[in-house]
């Protein structure tokens, strides 16, 4: 039943292994939270940590073999893949399995860590929250999920990955679903998500039926290798591939639900909405992109367009709000704009590399407003200010992570950044260069904006904030070490690994790769970044803004149309979504029952009326009218006949001569 | 030749008039006195056809017997004796004149039409033939009719015997 | 085991049903536990037989009809008593037994008013006589009967044991007893169809060289002996007889109605067996005996799925009521189930099986969900429900659960048969018109996401929020060991069929394979 | 001797039977008027047989037959007569309707 296949692609200068016995157990990878979340649905209450301690083994046993994998890759190269047969249909064989190559153990090791880190943190920070035991079910169910889309070696197994981080967001997001807006959030997420998916699912089929497979390994050998018919379509199912990642990677217009999303616990934030599961977009693309190169080039410009209006647009949004959590979301989004574009400007490692970066201190940043957040019990950067003092090592990790972010050196985001810059300088995409350029400022001003509103100034708040348990704290260090740290794996010209590790495929993606500094790309970068922060800090700091809380660049008409998101949610909800759930629904509803139902309705008293006329009028007037008239006829005609009975012979025997004679007259004289 | 067909035509004559009389006059007598001269002018119309024997019968029996059953008949129902006007059913007279009018002209058109030209020749008495050969040919019927005539014998007897049930039912 | 294999069995899993239901009307009233007790068992002896036969049935040739028999019946007309599975037909018998366990243990303790578990009982199971004789019977007379024995026992559970709440119907004057309403449309809905049916089938007999079976006719059919305006008339009728059973678009108003009014197990057998009799007889009947008709008819079916799949799910998004709301996902979902019969490939075909077996699946779940919750809380308006987590939470998590199995999620069984319909309709059979299939598509793709949304908020307004206080006072029961009994098996179902698909496909792949290709060549 | 006007006048005879039967009232008049159409019918019979000359002479024993009947017919219908008039003290026939309807 069970089919095991290996295929060992190796190929090129580099010597690749096929993993050996580690490779071939990473299926447990994928099983493993699967059975904890079952164990915990079960057994959690009766757990001493309510079910929290299976899901970190859980997590930890995935953290180590996720690292033992990348120990193994990194030292030797691996790539593998495996496949389980669960049904043939027609000739299509539909296959589930696990790939260990560098990309899938790349986001093993990434979403292990941080999954790690984040579960360390949940258990102190959702400490007495209600549904504690069903969040890390969730949230082990979640993990599952994510490394089975990145462990995929097939499309379906991709789009079952897909959709099941989204319900683990669905869940997530709504976990506190007593409130209606949790709810509606959560729903608008599912949705959105769901509406991309169908881009995914038909780009998908297209590319299934024809190149007559679905394994994703396949599907680019016959696209690096020019098959006719892929070629036709190949536009096509790219951008409907893309428009399943914009779904996942809250590119623009679809990243409506992200903000929404923070209505989730924090940790959830961190793990789901900054690290991984957004990422899984990127991740697509980049398992595809030797697809894109050879034969849909055109898409990638598509892709980048989109990744470069995303980045800025969201970067902007990010500047207004009060929200931390939602400024850290929009910033996600502006990031998630700067891998699209990677991507779509051809530079694979580049967007790669910012995925993995951002990876690490989005989820500190977020950590850290969630310890600020636990600390102050709001969101609002209203009600904060001057927690540098109560909350030292919040500060401090967050910093580092508002650092990175803005790309200085040498932190993580200074090196993904400008890899990024310096790919669409090479591409001579000046424009979307120094819109990117310009996005780095937004990002540093913000960010600033956001440390000024938290950390400097006074306390605006109430309540005495006091710098959350170690339990919180722990992570947010580890995490800050990667978030420096992180970077140093791929510096052009003295050490470029990353690159390695993640280009192991048979058929050598084609990308630029710079080689050294781009020395353009990196100045502009910085400055851009360094730019931001001073403005940040002069607006906010010696303008004093953050001991008011008050914004001094509110510029109208800009400022309240940032505040509305574009009005891209008024806009869906008024054209799209009230009228489908309130107007259309309804139609149809009214078409049904007072249409398609009255018509049968109809019928059936048209039947009855029918029924009626019959019965009355042709049943009981005509043919039981007939019927009785028989007999009626019958006894009047002999009552009027009867009276020829008079008893009188003479009279009978007048009437028979009288025929006697009639008929005879007749026979004699006429016929 | 003259005389006899004169005297034939003249029976004729006469004995359609009587015949006319039976059943015209409004007196029961007079009717069954003319029927007594219808019978004796069949008779003598049998004879003129020399058919004597059974002129003869005719004459006893008709008019001999069952014209005498007839007037004790008239007497015993008390019809009125002379001149009765309810002895005609008036209402039937038109239409059963236009009946028998309408068959005698049948007939006669048949017969008419059928015997054109048609003679008889006389030949003689044949009665001792016909006795010959109703004693040997037609002595079976005979006997019958004999049986039968008993059978309305006993008949007549028992319906006009006084009945002492019916007596009583009459007088009740 | 030799008995088994021929004939006899599938017979005995016909027929123990009825027999068993007769024994049950000879039982006096009084003695419920035993009535319970012997239906329950005759139940479960019957799913078993069913089981023995899953291992009797010789996978590797499941293109095959197995396990049957043929025995002259009515002479006078070549009527036999054929039967035999293959394997389309093999996965929906053995649901159709396993539900109606599952549908008896349910009633044990949970019968709907007015409480007579004799007859209800005993309909359970003469419905399930008529189920899974439809599967088996191979022989258009055969199938017609049983066909029709179906309606019977689902006319009274509504009639009888249906909901007694007064309401009006568009057109009428008067108000009527939603059960007595609901009742009759279905009855008259369904036999409007299946008496054209019957008139194809007598139109196949008399030109199919007076024979009323299914294998012969099929090699007539593949032979080329209907043709012309006859064909397409019987494969209209055909059509006609079996769409209203489906239900498609625009011949499904009688679902919501039965559905809303039908008892919970009543609703689910309706849903979860029942509506697959359509679909399986298109791919039984229709499609193989009137291959070139089917293809001329494919993409008007294809287009009534597509508008089935999204005012299904427009209709649902406008429901207050939580039945009926599942009862219009049913149009959806077997939008898609009729979707992958259109295409008229092995893909879609297969897709349409696996389709239908997780729809009876999860649907059924649904449908038991539902009409529990309308008996705790005497209401099914969504507008008071809310906090069902809280109230009940061992329903509300199972409501949850299934609500994503129905929206098609990935891993569940409904995914297979959404996904693999759109793969279908996209490469329709050659010769049909893509652009139609290709549309037909889209809006079934347009469909998946409607669904998810009216699914969602579903669950929204039922599971999600702060119960009302009307219910703050109220004695709720959660889901007691019965009802537990009865869903378990359904989830583990779900998940199973949703990560192996194999389980249904390793039984029709080569059946549909070979019955497609027999009908179309190559 | 010519045979027409013989027979002719034997029609005239049962014509007037005939009115007799339908206009008569009295039972006996009736009765009276059968024996006009037999008497026709005698001379039928007479006539023929002399016409044909048949060696036989059924005609005359027909008639003879004829006669002895109706003798009987008369005596047995005079009988009837006989009882109504007892019965119903009249010989009307129009009083006679029992089997009116």
């Amino acid at each position: 039943m069970v089919n095991f296949k290996s295929t060992v692609f190796a190929e090129g200068e580099l010597v690749y292994t096929d993993g050996g016995i580690l490779a071939e157990y990473a299926w447990l990878l994928v099983v493993l939270p699967f059975v904890a979340a079952l164990v915990i649905t079960f057994t959690g209450k009766y757990l001493p940590l309510k079910g929290a301690e299976v899901a970190l083994t859980t997590i930890g046993v995935i953290f180590l073999y996720s690292a033992a994998l990348m120990y193994l890759h990194i030292t030797g190269g691996v790539v593998n893949e495996f496949f389980i047969n669960v049904g043939s249909i027609g000739v299509f064989d539909i296959e589930f399995g696990w790939v260990v190559d560098g990309l899938s153990i790349m986001m093993y090791f990434v979403v292990g860590t941080v999954a790690l880190l984040v579960f360390i943190y949940a258990t102190n920070y959702m400490e007495g929250e209600i549904r504690y035991t069903f969040f890390f079910t969730s949230l082990t169910l979640f993990a599952g999920s994510m490394l089975v889309l990145v462990s995929s070696p097939t499309l379906i197994q991709i789009l079952i990955g897909w959709e099941l981080v989204g319900v683990c967001s669905y869940l997530l997001i709504g976990h506190y679903w007593e409130k209606k807006d949790n709810s509606s959030a959560a729903m608008k997420a599912f949705i959105t998500n769901k509406i991309a998916d169908v881009g995914l699912m038909i780009g998908i089929i297209i590319l299934a039926l024809n190149t007559g497979t679905l394994r994703i390994s396949e599907i680019l050998y016959q696209s690096t290798h020019n098959y006719e018919k892929l070629s036709t379509v190949a536009f096509v199912a790219a951008i409907l591939l893309f428009i399943g990642a914009m779904g996942k990677s809250a590119q623009f217009p679809l990243h409506v639900w992200l903000p929404d999303a923070m209505a989730g616990p924090t940790p959830v934030s961190a793990l789901m909405h900054a690290a991984t599961m957004v990422t899984a977009g990127v991740y697509l693309l980049a398992r595809m992109f030797p697809f894109y190169k050879a034969m849909a080039p055109e898409a990638l410009d598509v892709v980048m367009l989109f990744g470069v209006i995303t980045l800025l647009a969201a970067g902007l949004i990010a500047v207004v709000q009060d929200d931390l959590k939602k400024v850290l979301a929009y910033s996600t989004v502006s990031q998630l704009g700067y891998m699209v574009a990677a991507i779509g400007s051809g530079a694979y490692t580049a967007a790669l590399f910012h995925l993995w970066t951002h990876a690490f201190f989005k989820a500190l940043l977020f950590l850290g407003a969630g310890s600020v957040i636990h600390a102050v019990h709001s969101n609002s950067m209203l009600e904060m200010g001057g927690l540098r003092k109560v909350m030292p090592k919040t500060f401090a990790t967050f910093i580092i992570g508002t650092v990175a972010l803005a790309g200085l050196p040498p932190f993580a985001g200074f090196f993904s950044k400008d890899e990024i810059l310096a790919s669409f300088n090479h591409e001579g995409e000046t424009t979307f260069f120094f819109i990117a350029v310009i996005g780095a400022f937004i990002t540093a001003f913000y960010m600033t904006r956001a440390v000024s509103l938290t950390f400097l100034g006074e306390y605006r708040g109430h309540g005495h904030p006091h710098e959350s348990h170690n339990l919180m704290t722990t992570p947010l260090l580890t995490l800050s070490v990667f978030a420096i740290a992180s970077g140093w794996v791929n510096i052009p010209g003295v050490y470029t690994g990353f690159t390695d590790w993640v280009t192991t495929r048979k058929n050598k993606i084609v990308e630029y790769h710079p080689e050294s500094f781009d020395l353009f790309a990196l100045s502009s970068g910085l400055l851009a970044g360094l730019l931001g922060i001073g403005l940040g800090y002069y607006l906010y700091q010696l303008q004093g803004s953050a001991e008011t809380g008050d914004d001094k660049i509110k510029i109208q008409p800009i400022w309240s149309v940032l505040e509305n998101k574009y009005y891209l949610d008024h806009f869906y909800f008024k054209f799209v979504i009230d009228p489908v759930k309130i107007n259309i629904s309804k139609a149809v509803d009214k078409f049904n029952t007072n249409v398609i139902d009255r018509f049968v309705n109809g019928f059936g008293q048209v039947a009855s009326l029918m029924g009626g006329v019959v019965y009355n009028n042709f049943d009981q007037n005509g043919i039981d009218k007939l019927l009785n008239m028989s007999s009626t006829g019958t006894d009047n005609f002999g009552g009027k006949v009867k009276l020829l009975q008079t008893g009188k012979t003479q009279q009978y025997l007048m009437l028979f001569l009288g025929g006697v004679v009639t008929i005879s007259l007749l026979i004699l004289f006429i016929i | 030749m003259e005389i006899f067909e004169i005297v034939t035509y003249f029976v004729l004559l006469l004995l359609v008039s009587t015949a006319v009389r039976v059943v015209t006059t409004s007196n029961v007598i007079h009717a069954a006195i003319s029927l007594v001269f219808t019978l004796a002018l069949t008779s003598v119309l049998f004879l003129l056809l020399s058919t004597e024997f059974v002129a003869l019968v005719l004459v006893l029996v008709y008019i001999g017997a069952v014209i005498v059953l007839f007037l004790f008949g008239i007497m015993i129902t008390r019809a009125p004796l002379g001149k009765n006007a309810e002895l005609d059913n008036d209402k039937n007279k038109k239409l059963g004149a236009a009946i028998a009018g309408s068959i005698f002209f049948l007939f006669s058109y048949i017969l008419v039409n059928g015997f054109e030209g048609e003679v008889v020749i006389t030949s003689g008495s044949s009665t001792e033939l016909l006795g010959e050969i109703l004693l040997s040919r037609f002595v079976f019927p005979f006997e019958l009719v004999s049986f039968v005539l008993l059978a309305a014998l006993i008949g007549g007897i028992t319906l006009a015997r006084k009945d002492e049930a019916l007596i009583d039912e009459d007088q009740v | 085991m030799e008995l088994l294999t021929n004939g006899v069995g599938l017979s005995v899993v016909v027929f123990f049903p009825l027999i068993s239901a007769f024994i049950i009307t000879l039982i006096p009233k009084a003695q419920e536990q035993l009535i319970k007790g012997f239906a329950l068992v005759s139940s479960l002896i019957t799913f078993v037989l069913s089981a023995v036969l899953l291992f009797q049935f010789d996978f590797s040739s499941a293109d095959k009809l197995q396990l049957g028999n043929k025995i002259s019946w009515i002479k006078s007309i070549n009527a036999n008593y054929e039967i035999g599975i293959d394997g389309i037909s093999l996965p929906l018998l053995v649901l159709s037994t396993f539900i109606t366990v599952l549908a008896i243990i349910y009633s044990i303790e949970h019968l709907p008013e007015p409480k007579s578990p004799k007859g209800f009982l005993a309909l359970i199971l003469v419905l399930e006589t008529g189920m899974n004789g439809t599967f088996v019977a191979l022989d258009l007379i055969l199938f017609f009967v049983f066909f029709e024995i179906v309606l019977l026992p689902m006319y009274f559970m509504i009639g009888i044991w249906g909901d007694k709440t007064v309401r009006t119907v568009s057109g009428f004057k008067n108000q009527i007893e939603t059960r007595l309403y609901a009742s009759i449309k279905f009855f008259v809905f369904t036999l409007f169809g299946s008496a054209f049916m019957l008139l194809g089938f007598l139109g196949l007999y008399y030109r199919g060289n007076k024979t009323f079976s299914i294998p012969e006719l099929i090699e007539l059919g593949t032979s080329g002996a209907f043709t012309g305006t006859f064909a397409t008339l019987v494969f209209a009728v055909l059509f006609l007889g079996f769409a209203v059973k489906v239900p498609m678009w625009p011949l499904h108003t009688w679902l919501p109605d039965a559905h809303t009014a039908a008892p919970t197990v009543g609703s689910v057998l309706l849903a979860a067996i029942l509506l697959k009799l359509g679909s399986y007889g298109f791919v039984r009947i229709a499609i193989p005996i009137l291959p070139e008709q089917a293809k001329a008819w494919a993409p008007a079916i294809a287009i009534l799925s597509a508008i089935g799949i999204i005012y299904g799910s427009l209709a649902c998004l406008a429901q207050t009521d939580l039945k009926r709301l599942i009862a219009f996902s049913s149009v959806g979902h077997m939008g898609f189930v009729m979707l992958g019969i259109a295409s008229l490939t092995p893909i879609g075909i297969n897709a349409a099986m696996i389709g239908m077996v997780a729809h009876g699946v999860i649907t059924g779940l649904l449908f038991f969900l539902s009409g529990s919750m309308a008996h705790t809380y005497h209401t099914r308006d969504m507008g008071r429900l809310g906090g069902n987590m809280k109230l009940l939470p061992k329903t509300g998590a199972l409501l949850g659960f299934t609500a994503m199995a129905s929206l098609g999620l990935p891993g569940l069984a409904g995914f297979w048969g959404e996904f693999m319909a759109l793969l279908g309709a996209y490469n329709p059979l050659d010769g049909l018109n893509i652009t139609v299939f290709r549309t037909s598509m889209v809006a079934g793709a347009i469909g998946t996401v409607l669904t998810a949304g009216y699914l969602l908020w579903m669950l929204q307004r039922v599971n999600l929020g702060e119960p009302s206080d009307e219910w703050s006072d109220k004695d709720l029961h959660d889901a007691d060991i019965y009802e537990l009994s009865a869903w378990i098996p359904l989830v583990v179902l779900t998940v199973l069929i949703g990560v192996f698909p194999k389980l249904i496909f390793g039984a029709t792949n080569d059946a549909v394979i070979a019955m497609l290709s027999k009908a179309f060549g190559g | 001797m010519i045979v027409q006007p013989v027979l002719v006048v034997a029609a005239a005879l049962f014509s007037l039977g005939i009115y007799g039967i339908l206009v008569r009232r009295n039972a006996v008049m009736v009765l009276l008027s059968i024996e006009l159409i037999l008497n026709a019918v005698n001379i039928n019979f007479i006539m023929f047989d002399t016409m044909l000359a048949d060696v036989l002479m059924q005609g005359q024993i027909f008639t003879i037959f004829i006669i002895t009947i109706a003798a009987a017919e008369v005596g047995i219908g005079l009988a009837i007569v006989l009882m109504l008039f007892r019965n119903r003290q009249t010989a009307n026939i129009n009083e006679f309707d029992l089997m009116k309807w």
